[in-house]
């Protein structure tokens, strides 16, 4: 999720009011040198670029049989492409990977990307050579099987939501959030509307404006009660002719529900605008409440969170996105339907005109992330509606038992207005001057943990968002707890020691400010005098 | 549940720390009636690992596997062997279940791994910076034609007739409602680009022309003379390559003056997995990057004035900048851009080379047999391990007549442009180092039947 | 391979002359504190008995049908084993497995050991159905395929050695010890001759003398040359008709070629003995040298070793055994046969009879490592002849790269004598009083690497045995001998900070002593007072 | 090669700091004549990985496939479904690429997971303490009979009829160089096993009784009157458990009274592999521990006073101990201990017990069906999961009969003791968890037929 970068500060924005600035090496680091600069197994890795050669690799191939070539005079020579050996490459990413905190590591309880376990079964299932290695242009006969996946997801997905049919093609949910006002667009203009504005919470995560704005759309804020729920009264109020959609996350991102969502859905559709919802907090509530229910037009459901598969390091993901009976007719091309023989069929272009004829089109080459569609389908019958259901009050659970375990120590803006939803929010206030969230953050580094989601929503101050998710156990919790309420208490004694955390990570706090002011975004070897030891000590770059 | 940690105990103990009853106390802000007394009705209920499995394993078993039969498929995804040793490092856990880098000091691996393939994808498409992945190949070239309009303030995109039928869909979608203007024709089944043509298009409104290299029917054509003409108009150059395995033999369209080089870079590292996850490549000039989408990792220092790396020009994207940002892309391609640098750095430059020459080798081997087979007609001059054929029949039921063969054997034209008399006859063919002389074998015997 | 235990001090051997015992916290360790006892990417895990519960599954399984018991009326009540969810067993493994040191991190020059890069191929191949998932008594028309493999790898081994027959049934080196031992007692009983003695060099590796022992067999050693070869004359000397076998490591434990290897079976072969070979280091001469060219009735291949099946800390290996025409008659049961008509059989009891008359029986319960065998192939196959030998030269290469780099600092005690083989061997003559191998072993912890073999073979004082085989980059070793000349220069100055280390890694040096002294040996539920805090704190186990 | 990172650069580099002038000068202790000129003649060369590939797979397809078919075999070996997370935690390169924890401070995960795995296995065999691991459950059969011997320094081992025909053949193989006596006898197909006969032949040479657990027809029998009678006249009972699920539900040896339980782990999360690896277990009393062979991790503490863990009582070993060794054993099943250790744990308690209640479930089904086929007599009548079959016909052509109808349909006793007429119609059918109630109809109907 989104994080503090000093850059923004210079947008004005008062991400970290710290001003934090790298400084010399604190009396915190150990005295004890090594030539190698390892410790123990905390190693350090060169880049590529230092180990590897133009002339090694790492695979063999049979040789070419000399030939014509037919390459219409355009021979390339040379890339500059290094190659590494086997073990060589082996031990790259191995050493690499070490120095990353991941899920399988500990808790993860990034607010708003539900970091939650990822069942090893998934990863098999999707490595089966029948969805693994099948090409998306093969006819149709030859991958029924695949197909039949893509149609079992959707249809449990619209069961789900109580939805009225679902978009799988989306890669993720900003892309499935494009998809969504796509579809409100093309209805409008089938009616010939052309409504320009769209409205979005102040809270509101950063692709849904930036969304609106690629699709043409004016975007306006909607404001929020102190409650930190959106203001039905004002947005009644400024509901009209032009706004063609207001696109509201519930839960919210301050991880509260919107009770009022219904009335709000009726209120808009009253003015004839569309409501999208952000369903990436539908870990929340799936199996709980369905969407539908809600008078929701179109929400998009991040497969890589609620289904639970891998984030990968950022990505890939999955976006399908549910849409009511209104927004059903326009949503893209391809899907896969099933026929009342039993057999699959991909709806393409060429069949729209019969079958899908108000299409507003095709948002992607092929059918989406197919990969993603058979880890989350293995997740879900592993589940079932039950085990669903368990998710959500487990992951509602968790979060408001930390909600209730911290409130004490740490200021939690929104506490006062009941149980929070599978998120806890806190602010920084009451931290002794100069200490900001950011420091509680790195600290937590130190003691094992992945910090929580830092300066986000913008409408609280030095927002802590802590998504616990209902795969971790009490005990890790309560250590969590225990670790965040020691942080707490320093932060609000101003102990200067945390400012040097983390002291135990790979890196100490790294320099945002000098990445972006002279930015260094691919190796150059260095001039020959330059003296790039290769055992990853730092060189002048950029 | 195998995956819900919690005991009833656990559960009562925190209710009681909450000070609720129940946990669906702590749903009380959702309107009665609207939470749901039980599972979704209609729906299984929570299933072994074992019972899953069997259900998923009988659904693959119903798709014919590309490995296991003559294959023949490309149009935009490519069959190539991957070595095992990616597999397994894409799956250690630290890389696999690892979110985006935003907390650099405990994501350095992430971050070294985005920094190498940025470099990577640079230097095979002849790019000066490339970014940390998009979705895919497709999304990609619709993102370029936005960044051309930001940067040129001009919105008329004139598209090569070589361009992937799907992709131009995708950036005929979009420009419905982006107001772009997008210049597009069909292609004919001639060994000539429309490389003249697109030239001559080239006008003061035009803010970018988009060719794919090679092209949808696995033409090659230089590139130099369309970067100049768009250039002197003060329009870029996209290009769009769908199999950057031929980079190992050709000229990088960066060499040859495109201004951003777009690419799907599914070939290298990431398999076929029937249209996805695929990864986006994304790359351009030095001075075009503050109006590049996506993430971008760079180098810093830290405390200790450590080499290290991070996310930076973040005030592009949506996160700091939203509604102005260059695109909404938040969850990018991560994993699949891991895939494809570990492969990449296994192949280095000698292996890419190796690899290409192989694929190129077999291509040509496969288009002599192929084009010798009566009434059959090699369309391309130039090709790379994909060319087209003109075939004596239709070639749509001629795909399907292979498949009762046991051969998967091209991609019809018929597909890909369904209800064009023109082009119904086409079939492409690519052949890559999977293919072995007995797999052309059985394409040139399968072909020959279906021909009479 | 072997290490020091303070225990063998005990035992009156010369292992750790320092004997050292843990001392307090040093001023080395960081003064940063954590409540977790994690400092970030290092992490604390406890005990699996410490966080599980006998209420806790991670597995789903379907309800047994209710019906009749036929146990016997042997019902079990209870067995406390805790179990753990799959996100928490996911962790627990993955957080502990953080803790290890292997060949995927980085250069692990145990001498002996053969610490190999493992290729992910290997493991691929391994995991097909069609090998993981067949049962070892399915009838033999439904396991052609396995046949064939075992059958296949035999022939190679057999081309490899220039040896007559092999045996594949072994589990692992000293297996194929006792195996070769069993042919050869059986050879000579079968010609009545019952020989009593078993001519070991000192400097043989433990498994040799043990399974002579084993065997029935009284141990002698062979002196060896201060050129720390096999003393020929001494041992031509001591040869005669009690002699049954002389077991022989070649290349020796020292890391040399015996040269005379062929002299000394002739030797051996005249006295009516027979010779054993023992193959550990078989990886410096595979492709080179044939052992059957020099006399060998016997040799083990350490499939785990030289053809790089994973040693998985601790094993599973394989330990197949060439023979002499001798000896092959003789060879345990079962074996893979193929016939004329291509088809294959695994020969057992039932037919011994007439295909094998004079075996001498089963050793296993059924055939063998077959995931080792096909590992063994894929690598084979891989390297082919040629990359074979290319093995056993670059193994040579570096051996004797990292001998010459640290001749000049560290005392190489046979380094006048000529080039190693795949192994460089240093003694600690020239440290400061107090300091031995181990602290050089330590400090190389903290540099990133896995130690050498220490105080192995014995008569090497506080030997040093250095063995970096093929899959190191020149890089690698650079970056290690950087590193040992800076660690050797310390010990000969008597740092004392060398005493100190490790000090990055997961835990300080650890008392040996104690655990041999009170035992514990499982975990034992402390008592109600007992404060384990199930977050890994020390408890006064035991 | 790939596998190789020394370039032809690299090598030369090194020879001149080595000064030598070629390789082959490092070799010059090999006499002449024996080093061999280039490759190992009439053998092939290097293969790309996909060449391997094809040529492995091709060979695995030859093979009948366990997971594909009705599957009914067991005798010392168990096809139990394994969660996925094993297989993926067993290949974390820091569990695969390590050796054995010789140095405790960087090998901290194996020794834990060891100290567990010891726990684990005392507990589930009813003991105090265990080892490592062994080879597999045939030679920890031998070596707990050596220890024995060591123990009450007598040498008669006195083994049931039903223990493991290959399991005696290996202890017959050893005694024959150890001097032990083995008094054996074969089984016979009845429901009562041959425990009064082994008390009645125990005297005061007896070193140990020898009883499998449940035994080659799957009976069960206390082990009670057995451990007591053995131990009043001085000798030990060895238990052999070859089915360790069976302890989810049946009580352990231990419990009964045995002094050294030893046992085959592959039914815990090795899977079938053909025979190999497996995992030998090995638990005993407290007392005997000095006497026990193969490694064992003991608990300690660091210099900073932080619990860890070491290989402890090494002095048993051959690497400290030498000729006066408990055992030979060096390299033992560590990474096979590992993913027994990590299945044991994700079933805990509960899920054994419950694993196990359904395959006893499976098994009484199918006992019942296949005993209602004219002329089958069911020999059992206690069992786990697996049972013994009279048939009317000889069994050894009725399971190749049944793999031509494509069902595994267990192990013949013919197999297992060829040439014994009197067992030559036994049948030894294995029911676990992965039987659908489908396999079990097909084995049935198949059986029907070879039984006419
Ligand atoms: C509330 C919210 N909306 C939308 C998104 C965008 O989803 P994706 O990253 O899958 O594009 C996210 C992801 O972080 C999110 O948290
Ligand atoms: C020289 C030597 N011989 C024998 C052995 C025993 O082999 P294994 O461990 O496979 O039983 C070893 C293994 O360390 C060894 O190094």
């Amino acid at each position: 999720m989104t994080a503090a970068t000093d850059t923004d500060v210079k947008e004005g924005k008062p991400l970290n009011p710290t001003g934090w600035r790298p400084s010399a090496p604190t009396a915190l680091e150990s005295t004890a040198q090594t030539v190698t600069g390892n410790r123990a197994l905390m190693l350090e890795e060169p880049l590529l670029f230092e180990i590897g050669s133009r002339n090694q690799t790492g695979v063999d191939l049979e040789a070419a049989k000399a030939g014509a070539s037919r390459l219409g005079g355009l021979e390339r020579n040379g890339l500059d492409l290094p190659g590494l050996s086997e073990p060589e490459a082996v031990r790259h990413y191995t050493r690499l990977s070490r120095q990353n905190y991941a899920i399988d590591l500990g808790l993860f309880p990034l607010g708003s990307c539900t970091m939650k376990h990822n069942p090893r079964l998934n990863e098999k299932m999707a490595r089966l050579p029948g969805f693994a290695d099948i090409h998306p242009l093969q006819p149709q006969e030859t991958v029924q099987g695949a197909l039949e996946v893509i149609n079992r997801l959707a249809f449990w997905l619209i069961d789900l939501t109580g939805m009225h049919g679902v978009a799988m093609s989306p890669k993720a949910g900003a892309h499935g959030e494009l998809c969504g006002l796509l579809c409100i667009r093309a209805a409008l203009e089938a009616r010939g509307d052309a409504r320009q504005v769209v409205l979005v919470p102040e809270s509101a995560h950063g692709t849904n404006p930036a969304t609106a704005a690629f699709c043409g759309y004016r975007v306006e804020n909607i404001p929020a009660t102190k409650e930190g729920r959106v203001n039905l009264e004002a947005l009644k109020a400024r509901l009209g002719p032009d706004v063609a959609a207001v696109m509201i996350t519930n839960p919210n991102t301050c991880g509260l529900f919107e009770p009022q969502m219904k009335e709000i859905s009726d209120a808009v559709h009253a003015a004839g605008g569309f409501v999208y919802c952000d369903g990436a907090n539908f870990n929340a509530i799936v199996g709980k409440v369905k969407p539908g229910d809600l008078g929701v037009d179109a929400m998009h459901i991040n497969l890589h969170k609620t289904f639970s598969t891998p984030h990968g390091g950022g990505g890939p993901g999955s976006g399908p996105v549910v849409l009511s009976e209104a927004l059903a007719p326009f949503g893209p091309l391809p899907f896969a339907a099933r026929y009342a023989d039993g057999g699959f069929k991909m709806v393409e272009e060429e069949h729209a005109g019969d079958e899908h004829p108000e299409a507003f089109g095709r948002m992607v080459a092929f059918h989406g992330q197919m990969g993603m569609f058979t880890r989350a389908l293995t997740y879900i019958l592993s589940h079932g509606a039950d085990g669903l259901a368990q998710v959500a009050e487990d992951s509602v659970l968790n979060a408001n038992y930390i909600l209730r375990s911290l409130e004490d120590i740490l200021d939690a803006p929104f506490a006062f207005s009941g149980p929070c939803m599978h998120e806890a929010i806190f602010s920084d206030r009451g931290f002794a001057e100069g200490f900001s969230t950011i420091d509680v953050a790195k600290a937590l580094i130190d003691e094992g943990f992945h910090p929580m989601t830092m300066y986000f929503p913008l409408v609280v101050h030095g927002a802590m968002l802590v998504e616990p998710t209902e795969t971790e156990s009490k005990a890790n919790l309560d250590q969590f707890i225990a670790a965040l309420r020691s942080i707490a208490e320093r932060a609000k004694a101003g102990d200067e020691g945390l400012k040097a955390a983390p002291v135990y990570a790979p890196r100490r706090r790294l320099d945002e400010t000098l990445a972006a002011r002279k930015p260094v975004l691919a190796y150059k070897t260095p001039a020959p005098d330059g003296s790039s030891t290769g055992l990853g000590a730092h060189f002048g770059g950029g | 549940m195998r995956y819900l940690p919690l005991s009833e105990d656990d559960r009562s103990a925190m209710l009681t720390t909450i000070g609720a009853n129940s946990v669906d106390e702590l749903f009380r802000d959702v309107p009665d009636g609207l939470l749901l007394k039980g599972p979704v009705a209609g729906l299984p209920l929570h299933a072994s690992e074992m019972a899953v499995e069997r259900d998923l394993s009988a659904m693959a078993r119903k798709n014919m596997v590309a490995g296991e039969v003559p294959f023949f498929l490309g149009c935009g995804a490519y069959k190539h062997h991957v070595p095992a040793s990616v597999d397994h490092l894409i799956q250690r856990g630290e890389f696999l279940t690892a979110y985006t880098p935003y907390q650099p000091e405990i994501a350095q691996g992430t971050l070294q791994v985005l920094f190498e393939f940025q470099t990577q994808v640079a230097r095979l498409l002849g790019c000066e910076v490339a970014n940390a992945s998009m979705y895919d190949g497709s999304t990609a070239c619709w993102e370029a034609i936005g960044m051309a309009r930001r940067i040129t303030r001009k919105s008329k995109a004139i598209i090569s007739s070589g361009l992937h039928p799907h992709y131009v869909s995708v950036c005929r979608t979009m420009a419905k409602f982006t107001g772009d203007t997008l210049a597009t024709e069909l292609p004919a089944l001639d060994a000539k680009t429309d490389a003249e043509r697109l030239i001559a298009a080239i006008d003061g409104e035009t803010s970018c022309v988009v060719v794919q290299y090679p092209d949808i029917f696995g033409r090659i054509t230089d590139l130099t003379p369309i970067a100049e003409a768009a250039q002197a108009k003060g329009a870029l150059l996209i290009a769009v390559v769908t199999e950057p395995v031929a980079l190992g033999l050709v000229k990088a369209p960066g060499e040859m003056g495109a201004d951003i080089v777009v690419g799907e870079g599914q070939s290298i590292g990431v398999g076929l997995q029937f249209g996805g996850p695929y990864v986006g490549l994304f790359a351009t000039r030095e001075k075009y990057v503050r109006q590049m989408p996506g993430r971008l990792a760079g180098e810093t220092v830290d405390a200790e004035g450590k080499r290290g790396f991070v996310l930076t020009l973040s005030t592009r994207e949506q996160h700091i900048r939203r509604e102005k940002a260059t695109s909404n892309i938040c969850t990018n391609s991560g994993l699949c851009a891991l895939a494809f640098s570990i492969h990449l750095t296994l192949l280095g430059e000698k292996g890419l080379t190796e690899l290409a020459k192989l694929n190129h080798a077999r291509a040509c081997e496969a288009a002599e047999r192929l084009s010798a087979i009566p009434g059959v007609r090699l369309v391309n001059d130039s090709f790379f391990n994909e060319f087209t054929l003109e075939l004596p029949v239709e070639a749509r039921p001629a795909v399907h007549a292979m498949v009762e063969k046991g051969v998967l054997g091209g991609v019809s034209l018929g597909r890909l442009y369904p209800g064009v008399d023109a082009l119904k006859n086409g079939l492409v063919i690519a052949v890559t180092e999977v293919a072995s002389e007995e797999d052309i074998g059985a394409l040139e015997a399968a072909l020959k039947e279906v021909c009479q």
